[in-house]
């Protein structure tokens, strides 16, 4: 579904580009998560292939012919995976900007420049 | 057939959704527009055949992170009004 | 303004650099090699409706305890890092219906998670999915009564022995020398039934307990005071 | 024998369970905690000796009961092990180290902390792609958590930037594993096969390993992980720039076999960009733990570049590069973010403080001197090889890059070790808390890099005890450090003996030479030392470690062993000159130049052929044709070290600012090292002359030496820096000498060596000798010092009478022969400017004599004594050697003649005591008689007819006009020639110093710039990281 | 035996050059007063002059080293002389030169200046170090064209050995440097304006800036040796530019005459020009009569 694949990189982008541009805190992670939201979309549609049920081998599906009946499970699980781990990065992401935001009221990235060079 | 045309329709809305949502200046339409992007996806997911990711992106990618944010968001709201 | 160039050629550049990826695609006709044997594998030596769930449990348990653990360290993290405050915040009473109507409603969305990360090995969903929606239950706990209090003990207990007690199944493959997290060191039972797949619908629920309450307790912490 | 994924399995569970116990105290929380990491290391390091001692096989481990690809896999092998015991180890000590830290904090910092180290086992064991990307997170996470275990405002943006940064790294890194799943249909490395990647398939490769490089922090995408470095807990940092660190950089090893070669040429490329520029911009830095960063990152370049072009390279090899690399960087740098910690001190320039703690400053400087790739310890052997491949693949740019890179690094490293050293304590705080736990995890890693280093002398080299004595010495004085000086001295000087006995079958006569130069010449010169009073720590061991070092020059057998010995005499000389109390400039100067000659050396002996015989280097190298670019590099390592112009600002800073016994060593002898590498050049050259006779060069160097030296020094108001201007322009002449490549030439050449290694000890000494009594080097201050210090004076006397040359003493024979050999050669232009310089050099020595001992004495040296005992002894030693080669030149020039003889034909006929060359001669020992006799004639006649003649008090000065009040506005001594300076008009500008003040300056200055690229906003960080995958992926060219 | 005929011909020889020098001072002090306009002293006046400070009562030294100056100083001259051949053949006057060439006389003149300048440095007078500064600095800079000639005249000569050059140059007046190889003969000549400290180059004794300059301490028998030291020094090298760039000489005669001369050309430049600051003679010696010098060898070696 080439479509899909599109589409996951057009929101890989999107997500990349907010990061890139949006100068709060919060969109920055919003900008990640669109990202992370892509991503996924690619791997699941990296996955798929035409006509193809999903892979649960209930009565709907021949048992027996299940290998050319069903879609790849493998991208399915990776992103099972990666869907919470995007979870998790995302959750401390925000806390972090909840606590920068403690420390200095403000939400711009251009507020925490104290180190450089 | 369907399925692309609907993926095709999911898609231009999720694309515009996206770039809304980078642009919105309130914070909370942003969020709230970023969880709905989430959301179409798993419509999506489940069109690809794989009902688990749908289910998964559903519950984590579009219900709990975007509460997760709102929280953030309202710490974030009630620092300043502490202040 | 510069910088709004470079940004514009780095995004330019990286669509550059995914094109090839995009026009050059081909889906392919056929599982690959790998993903077939899954599929054979999962009926035959699983005994897994659900490829996707034997694949995530067994063959790739490895990868859901990095995952299980990934969400424990992103719970601990939060914790470390949004220390609870003790100031008291405006009261503010919910009503009194929404508040039954929560309380009543937590125990049938606590039901359906158990249902779906118990049969994760035979329909979509499973610990992931059941964990969040069990969180979810909470969460309208915490909706409908802000000064609700959770007890973390209970949760922090539930949280660690889910978590170790799903090591300790993976050690008991070790001891058997079948290897860490074989799914078949309990009989494999009748396909398509709920005690079937060997342990993968136990490790579904001590993940779906952990996720749980791993999840109930960012949402709390994030919550705040 | 363990099954390591119990380290994964112990370390979850504990992890899990640990916020539990902790519910009953955190004394059991702590026990688990610590039990665990101690566990891990025990059973990686059984299965470390299994593997290296053993000979155990591989170890694969299966999950899930199925064997690969279907389940994930873990691997344990040779190198597994090796990263993971030092990962883990470094987390073990980490944690020791932050124990009081883990007492106080939240539990959640244990259990982050243990999955962190769990997270980096999983890492380096695992087989499967999307595993290693779980692990991945799993490490990263909790690394972005525990960014902020001391939680500030710093910490806290630098840890946002850290996990937007990781973000988009592991974005691409699963957006890579997907692709080769795509593209493979497998997920494990050992299934994977790289033939399947073709053309665009390239770009999931691609897109895999830029995660991987990324995460490796090349420059210029990686401001944010120096904003981690300066601002996280010590302890976690060395976590994450260490443990991390390795964990990443093997992945990066893991994935290699499935790059195609032209990424990995960009890659390697890449390292030593980032290797280059972070060393130059850490020019700049002044705080310290930012400094450390743009190190740690650098030498994660330098990592990555030397794994990449060492991957078709034996095992062995690899190991001792890759390996030495490896652990010289992680432990070094561990150590030194731990001691960031102990000391508290931001800024580098606050460091003093850490001379108030002798145990601590050992420790930091041998971590210095670790990471700065000083021999002993790995790292030092790690470039010696990787440049020796370097050089040998002709890639000579990278070369030039990581030679480059080093030197910055070692002008940052070392300004930061004399800060420590020198530096003034800072006003506040002065004092450096203790706390056991720190301690010891810094000691313990000292202690295994030292372990290390033996190993790999031991193991890899082959070394024998000889090559050690250097080093041995410095540890047997270290603990004998208590005792008294006088005592240390005199065991130095038969410790010296016994080195000289053992030493001395030689196998030519030239090294002969030279070993009376280096040690008789070092003995007498100890005699001088014997005056420290106290206890005077440390000085003996690097003294004798200089000593042991000269000789070991000298029977070096191979490039190797020379260039061993030549950079534990660097060493030692450095840590002496900077005892002295102002040396920090000084030391640092020596050090920077000596490195850099050093460097050049090692260059040119990689590309030198090799050796065919086993005789010493300077006999087996009469067999080697040098090619000429080789000869250069050489020569210029050689020079700089004899401070030939154009290099030699060192030598006057380093002469005058170290402690005044010091300088006789680094005059006299030190140089000569320099001369005796020339000569070895030499020796080839003669042999094997090329087309390009580049002697010609190094001859008109030496020359414009002599005559600049001469000027310098007779400007100079300090004793020690005309001395030391002195010794630029007499060495001037042995180079020129060296360089005619004759044999008049070289037995000048070799007899000013020996001469100006007596009259030089013996100046210095005398000038120490005043300096002890009037605490002064700045010789207007002095004047009429022959009534209080006669026998100095005479010292001096003679001793400048010899650097004259005028006769009758042995200066004139070297004069003599100098200027025989260069009309000889045909070089008389050269032969013109030496004259000049030979006469200029009177002015200097005119004004040595006069200002400190004539002229009218201060009030306040009224009363000083005579110089001690001590120093008068090597004087008078030396006076004798002076006073017998003058009288009889054949105790000298005979045995020279016969060493030269055996590189050319000799041109002198030595008859009696007279020496006839082509174009004259001289009879040394009738000058002598004649001048005696002349001398003594009218001094006879003056004393019987001048009987009455009456000794008058200072300021009696009959023919002035007015009674001088002060002996200050008498005594001419100030600015003395300055018409001669006035004269000589632009000339007489700093041209040379100025040059390399410039490019000091110039250097700072693009270390200014380059990094003014890290903002500080992390937005613009991954604005870094997105346009360095774009530029990488067009550099590609899919 | 042979060594006790060898010092007295030694003696011999140099009380010659003694009493030649001073004459020749006296005559040149003569020629000064009339080049002046005046009558000037009679020529033996040197001698009268050292006699009169001998004799003085009053004899002061400031220390050994004071004490031993004008000894270095005499023995300075007294070596440069004693290892210069005078006269070419001569047995009485060969002197010891064969003890050492060219460069050893080169180098024994800084002997006798070296321990002058320490003597006069032990004085404490402000004069002495600020002359002694001024004549280290000049002898540097006229060394170096002096230097330059004289590797030219052993480029020429293939040797360093005074007595083969002078052998080299007899037969002919045409044979002599100042013919062969008149860039190096000028050259030294201008350095030799410098080495006997006539005007224009009289910086270090200097009479109206720093009056008398080193030897200004210097008193009684001092002084007295110092000045007799100064009519056999001059004789030296005078004797030493004969034997380089004029000849030589085969008897007594023609040395006085060719000396003379020679000395002559310095003081005549003397009389006509006043004197230089220090920085302008060292500047005017590293200048031109540098510049000379190396024509002078890439004359000899190229033409």
């Amino acid at each position: 579904m080439i479509v899909a694949l599109i589409l996951g990189f057009a929101l890989l982008l999107i997500g990349i580009y907010g990061m890139l541009s949006q100068k709060n805190l919060i969109k920055i992670v919003i900008g990640f998560s669109i990202a992370d939201t892509g991503t996924h979309i690619i791997i699941v549609s990296i996955g798929y292939l035409r006509n193809r049920t999903a892979p649960i081998l209930n009565s709907a599906v021949d048992i027996s012919k299940a290998v050319q009946q069903v879609v790849d499970p493998i991208p399915s699980a990776l992103v099972l995976t990666a869907i919470v781990i995007g979870l998790a990065v995302t959750a401390l992401m925000l806390s972090f900007v909840v606590e920068l935001y403690k420390k200095r009221q403000s939400l711009s990235i251009d507020d925490y420049q104290e180190l450089k060079w | 057939m369907i399925s692309v045309t609907i993926i095709i329709v999911l898609g231009i809305i999720m694309i515009v959704a996206g770039i809304v949502a980078l642009h919105l200046k309130n914070l909370l339409a942003a969020i709230i527009t970023a969880g709905a992007i989430s959301l179409l996806a798993s419509v999506i997911y489940l069109i690809l055949g794989s009902p688990d990711v749908a289910m998964t992106e559903a519950s984590i990618g579009s219900g709990l992170t975007t509460i997760i944010f709102l929280y953030a968001l309202n710490r974030v709201r009630k620092e300043n009004k502490d202040d | 303004m510069i910088k709004k160039i470079l940004i514009i050629f780095a995004m330019l550049g990286l669509f550059i650099v995914f094109l090839p990826l995009i026009t050059n695609f081909e889906f392919s006709q056929n599982l690959s090699e790998l993903a077939s044997k899954y599929v054979r594998g999962s009926v035959d030596e699983l005994n897994s409706q659900n490829v996707v769930t034997s694949v995530i449990v067994t063959y790739r348990g490895l990868d859901t305890l990095g995952e299980v653990t990934v969400l424990f360290l992103a719970t601990a993290g939060i914790g470390f890092l949004l220390k609870k405050k003790n100031k008291k915040s405006k009261k503010r009473v919910a009503s009194e219906i929404l508040q039954t109507a929560s309380s009543f409603l937590v125990a049938l969305i606590v039901l359906l998670g158990v249902y779906i990360f118990t049969h994760g090995h035979l329909t979509p969903g499973g610990g992931f999915q059941g964990g969040v929606i069990i969180a979810t239950a909470f969460l309208l706990l915490l909706l409908s009564d802000v000064n609700m209090k959770f007890n973390h003990t209970i949760l922090q207990v539930v949280e660690s022995f889910s978590g170790a007690f799903y090591v300790v199944i993976g050690i008991i493959g070790l001891v058997l020398t079948v290897g860490f997290l074989n799914s078949k060191i309990i009989p494999l039972g009748e396909y398509g039934t709920l005690f079937s797949a060997g342990t993968i619908p136990i490790i579904y629920s001590l993940i779906g307990l952990k996720v749980g309450s791993e999840l109930t307790n960012i949402l709390d912490t994030m919550r705040g005071e | 024998m363990v099954n390591p994924i119990y380290i994964i399995i112990l370390s979850l569970a504990a992890g899990f369970l640990l916020s539990i116990f902790d519910k009953s105290g955190r004394k059991l929380s702590l026990i688990v905690f610590y039990s665990v990491l101690t566990f891990n290391v025990f059973v990686i390091a059984d299965w470390f000796y299994r593997f290296t001692v053993l000979g155990v096989s591989t170890l694969t481990i299966n999950t899930a009961g199925f064997s690969a690809p279907l389940s994930i896999n873990l691997q344990l092998g040779i190198q597994e092990a090796f990263v993971l015991l030092f990962a883990n180890l470094t987390g073990l000590l980490a944690a020791i180290y932050l124990i009081k830290k883990f007492k106080e904090s939240n539990i959640s910092s244990l259990v982050l902390y243990l999955i962190l180290i769990m997270g980096v086992n999983g890492l380096v064991m695992t087989r499967d792609l999307f595993n290693m990307f779980v692990f991945l997170e799993i490490l990263s996470i909790s690394t972005f958590a525990l960014t902020i275990l001391t939680k500030n405002k710093k910490s806290l943006s630098a840890g946002f930037k850290y996990m937007i940064a990781g973000g988009v790294a592991s974005t691409f890194f699963l957006l890579g594993v997907v692709f080769v799943y795509y593209f493979t249909g497998n997920l494990n490395l050992d299934f994977i096969n790289p033939s399947d990647f073709t053309n665009y398939g390239l770009i999931a490769i691609f897109l895999l390993s830029i995660a991987v490089f990324i995460e490796l922090k090349p420059f210029p995408a990686n401001g944010w992980a120096l904003d981690v470095y300066e601002s996280v807990n010590s302890g976690i940092t060395s976590v994450i720039a260490v443990v991390n660190s390795a964990a990443i950089i093997f992945v990066f090893y893991k994935i290699m076999p499935l790059l195609p070669q032209n990424l990995l040429n960009i890659f390697g490329i890449a390292g030593v960009v980032t290797f280059f520029f972070s060393n130059l911009m850490g020019l700049k830095q002044t705080n310290a733990k930012r400094l450390l960063g743009y190190s740690s990152i650098g030498q994660m370049g330098l990592l990555v570049a030397s794994i990449i072009y060492t991957i078709h390279s034996p095992n062995k090899l690899i190991y001792l590069i890759v390996g030495g690399f490896f652990t010289n960087h992680l432990i070094a740098k561990a150590g030194l973010f731990w001691i960031t910690g102990i000391v508290k001190k931001e800024k580098i320039k606050d460091w003093g403080i850490l001379k108030e703690n002798k145990f601590l400053l050992i420790l930091f400087g041998l971590l210095l001197f670790a990471l700065s790739g000083i021999p002993p310890f790995p790292g030092f052997w790690a470039k010696w090889e990787f440049i020796k491949l370097l050089v040998h693949g002709k890639m000579f740019f990278v070369v030039g890059g990581i030679l480059l890179g080093s030197l910055f690094e070692i002008v940052f490293l070392f300004r930061w070790f004399t800060i420590a050293v020198k530096g003034e304590v800072p006003s506040e705080n002065p004092k450096i808390s203790f706390e056991f736990s720190k301690y010891f995890s810094t000691t313990i890693f000292v202690g295994i890099t030292l372990t290390i280093s033996v190993v790999i002398m031991k193991y890899f080299y082959d070394f024998n005890w000889f090559q050690f004595l250097p080093l041995i010495a410095v540890v047997v004085l270290y603990f004998l450090d208590f005792i008294p000086s006088k005592i240390k001295g005199f065991l130095s000087l038969i410790a010296v003996g016994i080195y000289g006995y053992f030493l001395y079958p030689f196998e030519s006569n030239l090294q002969l030479f030279f070993g009376i130069i280096f040690i008789v010449g070092s003995a007498i010169n100890i005699i001088a030392t014997l005056n420290r009073k106290n206890i005077n720590k440390g000085f003996y061991g690097f003294l004798l470690m200089m000593i042991f070092s000269f000789g070991n020059l000298l029977i070096a057998k191979s490039y190797l062993e020379f260039f061993l010995a030549w950079e534990f005499m660097t060493i030692s000389s450095f840590v002496l000159i900077l005892r002295g109390k102002k040396a920090q400039k000084a030391s640092l100067l020596y050090i920077i130049f000596s490195t850099a000659g050093a460097y050049l050396m090692m260059i040119g002996f990689s590309l030198a052929p090799n050796l065919t015989s086993n005789s010493a280097l300077i006999i087996a190298i009469s067999n080697i044709n040098l090619p000429i670019l080789v000869t250069v590099l050489l020569a210029i390592g050689f020079m700089i070290k004899s401070g030939s112009l154009g290099v030699h600002i060192w030598l006057p800073e380093a002469h005058a600012e170290a402690e005044s016994d010091v300088s006789p060593f680094i005059s006299a002898i030190l140089l000569k090292a320099g001369v005796f590498g020339l000569f070895m050049v030499g020796i080839s050259y003669i042999n094997h002359v090329p087309a390009f006779d580049m002697f010609y060069w190094i001859g008109w160097i030496g020359v414009l030496t002599a005559i600049v030296g001469a000027f310098l020094a007779s400007f100079q108001e300090d004793a020690k820096r005309l001395l030391a201007y002195s010794s630029m322009s007499q060495v001037g002449y042995i180079v020129a000498s060296i360089a005619i490549l004759s044999h008049l030439g070289w037995l000048s050449a070799l007899y000013l060596s020996f001469n100006h290694m007596m009259f030089k000890s013996a100046l210095f000494i005398a000038i120490a000798g005043v300096y002890y009594r009037t605490h002064t080097r700045t010789m207007y201050e002095m004047g009429g010092l022959i009534k209080k210090m006669p026998l100095s004076f005479i010292s001096v006397l003679i001793g400048i009478i010899a650097v004259s040359g005028v006769p009758p003493l042995s200066g004139f024979g070297a004069k003599w022969l100098i200027y025989s050999s260069f009309i000889e050669r045909g070089w008389y232009l050269q032969a013109g400017v030496l004259f000049f310089a030979s006469a200029v050099s009177f002015l200097y020595l005119y004004r040595l004599i006069h200002t400190i001992f004539l002229g009218q004495l201060k009030y306040e040296h009224q009363n000083v004594k005579e110089a001690p005992i001590w120093f008068l002894i090597p004087q008078v030693i030396f006076m004798v050697g002076i006073m017998a080669i003058s009288m009889y030149p054949n105790l000298i020039i005979q045995p020279l003649n016969s060493i030269v003889g055996n590189y050319f034909n000799s041109s002198i006929i030595v008859d009696g005591y007279n020496i006839t060359s082509s174009l004259g001669n001289w009879n040394g020992n009738m000058i002598m008689f004649v001048t005696m006799g002349i001398f003594v004639v009218p001094l006879i006649i003056l004393v019987l007819l001048n009987g009455r003649t009456q000794t008058v008090k200072q300021f009696n000065i009959v023919y002035a006009a007015e009674r001088p009040e002060s002996p200050q506005t008498t005594h001419i001594a100030y600015n003395m020639f300055a018409h001669y300076r006035k004269a000589l008009g632009g000339w007489g500008k700093p041209r040379i110093w100025n040059f390399w003040h410039e490019t000091n300056e110039w250097a700072h200055s693009l270390s200014g710039l380059f990094r003014q690229i890290y903002t500080g906003n992390g937005q613009t960080y991954i604005l870094h990281i997105i346009l360095y995958i774009v530029v990488i992926y067009f550099i590609m060219g899919v | 035996m042979d060594i006790m005929i060898k010092i007295l011909y030694a003696v011999i020889s140099v009380i010659v050059a003694t009493v030649y020098g001073l004459t020749l001072g006296g005559v040149v002090q003569k020629i000064y007063a009339r080049v002046h306009g005046r009558f000037g002293p009679p020529v033996w006046q040197p001698f009268i002059d050292i006699i009169k400070t001998h004799g003085k009562r009053v004899s002061i030294s400031h220390g050994i080293m004071f004490y031993l100056g004008p000894v270095f100083r005499f023995a300075g001259g007294l070596g440069t002389y004693l290892f210069i051949p005078v006269i070419y053949g001569s047995v009485v006057f060969a002197n010891f030169s064969m003890a050492g060439d060219l460069l050893l006389v080169m180098y024994f003149i800084f002997f006798g200046q070296l321990g002058m300048a320490l003597g006069a440095g032990e004085g404490g007078h402000p004069y002495s170090p600020l002359g002694i500064a001024r004549g280290l600095s000049q002898m540097s800079t006229f060394e170096l064209p002096f230097s330059l000639a004289v590797i030219a005249v052993a480029i020429q000569y293939d040797s360093l050995n005074i007595t083969t050059i002078v052998a080299a140059q007899q037969g002919s007046i045409l044979n002599w440097t100042l013919f062969t190889n008149p860039f190096a003969v000028i050259a030294a000549m201008i350095s030799l304006l410098g080495m006997n400290m006539h005007s224009p180059f009289s910086l270090v004794l200097a009479p109206q800036e720093i009056p008398i300059g080193p030897p200004v301490e210097m008193n009684s028998s001092f002084l007295a040796i110092l000045q007799t030291n100064r009519g056999l020094f001059t004789a030296a090298k005078l004797v030493l530019f004969m034997n380089l760039f004029f000849g030589g000489a085969t008897n007594l005669l023609i040395m006085i005459v060719k000396t003379f001369f020679i000395y002559l050309v310095s003081v005549i430049v003397g009389a006509a020009f006043p004197r230089f600051r220090p920085e302008q003679s060292f500047r005017f010696f590293l200048k031109w009569p540098t510049i000379i010098g190396i024509i002078s060898i890439i004359f000899i070696v190229y033409f």
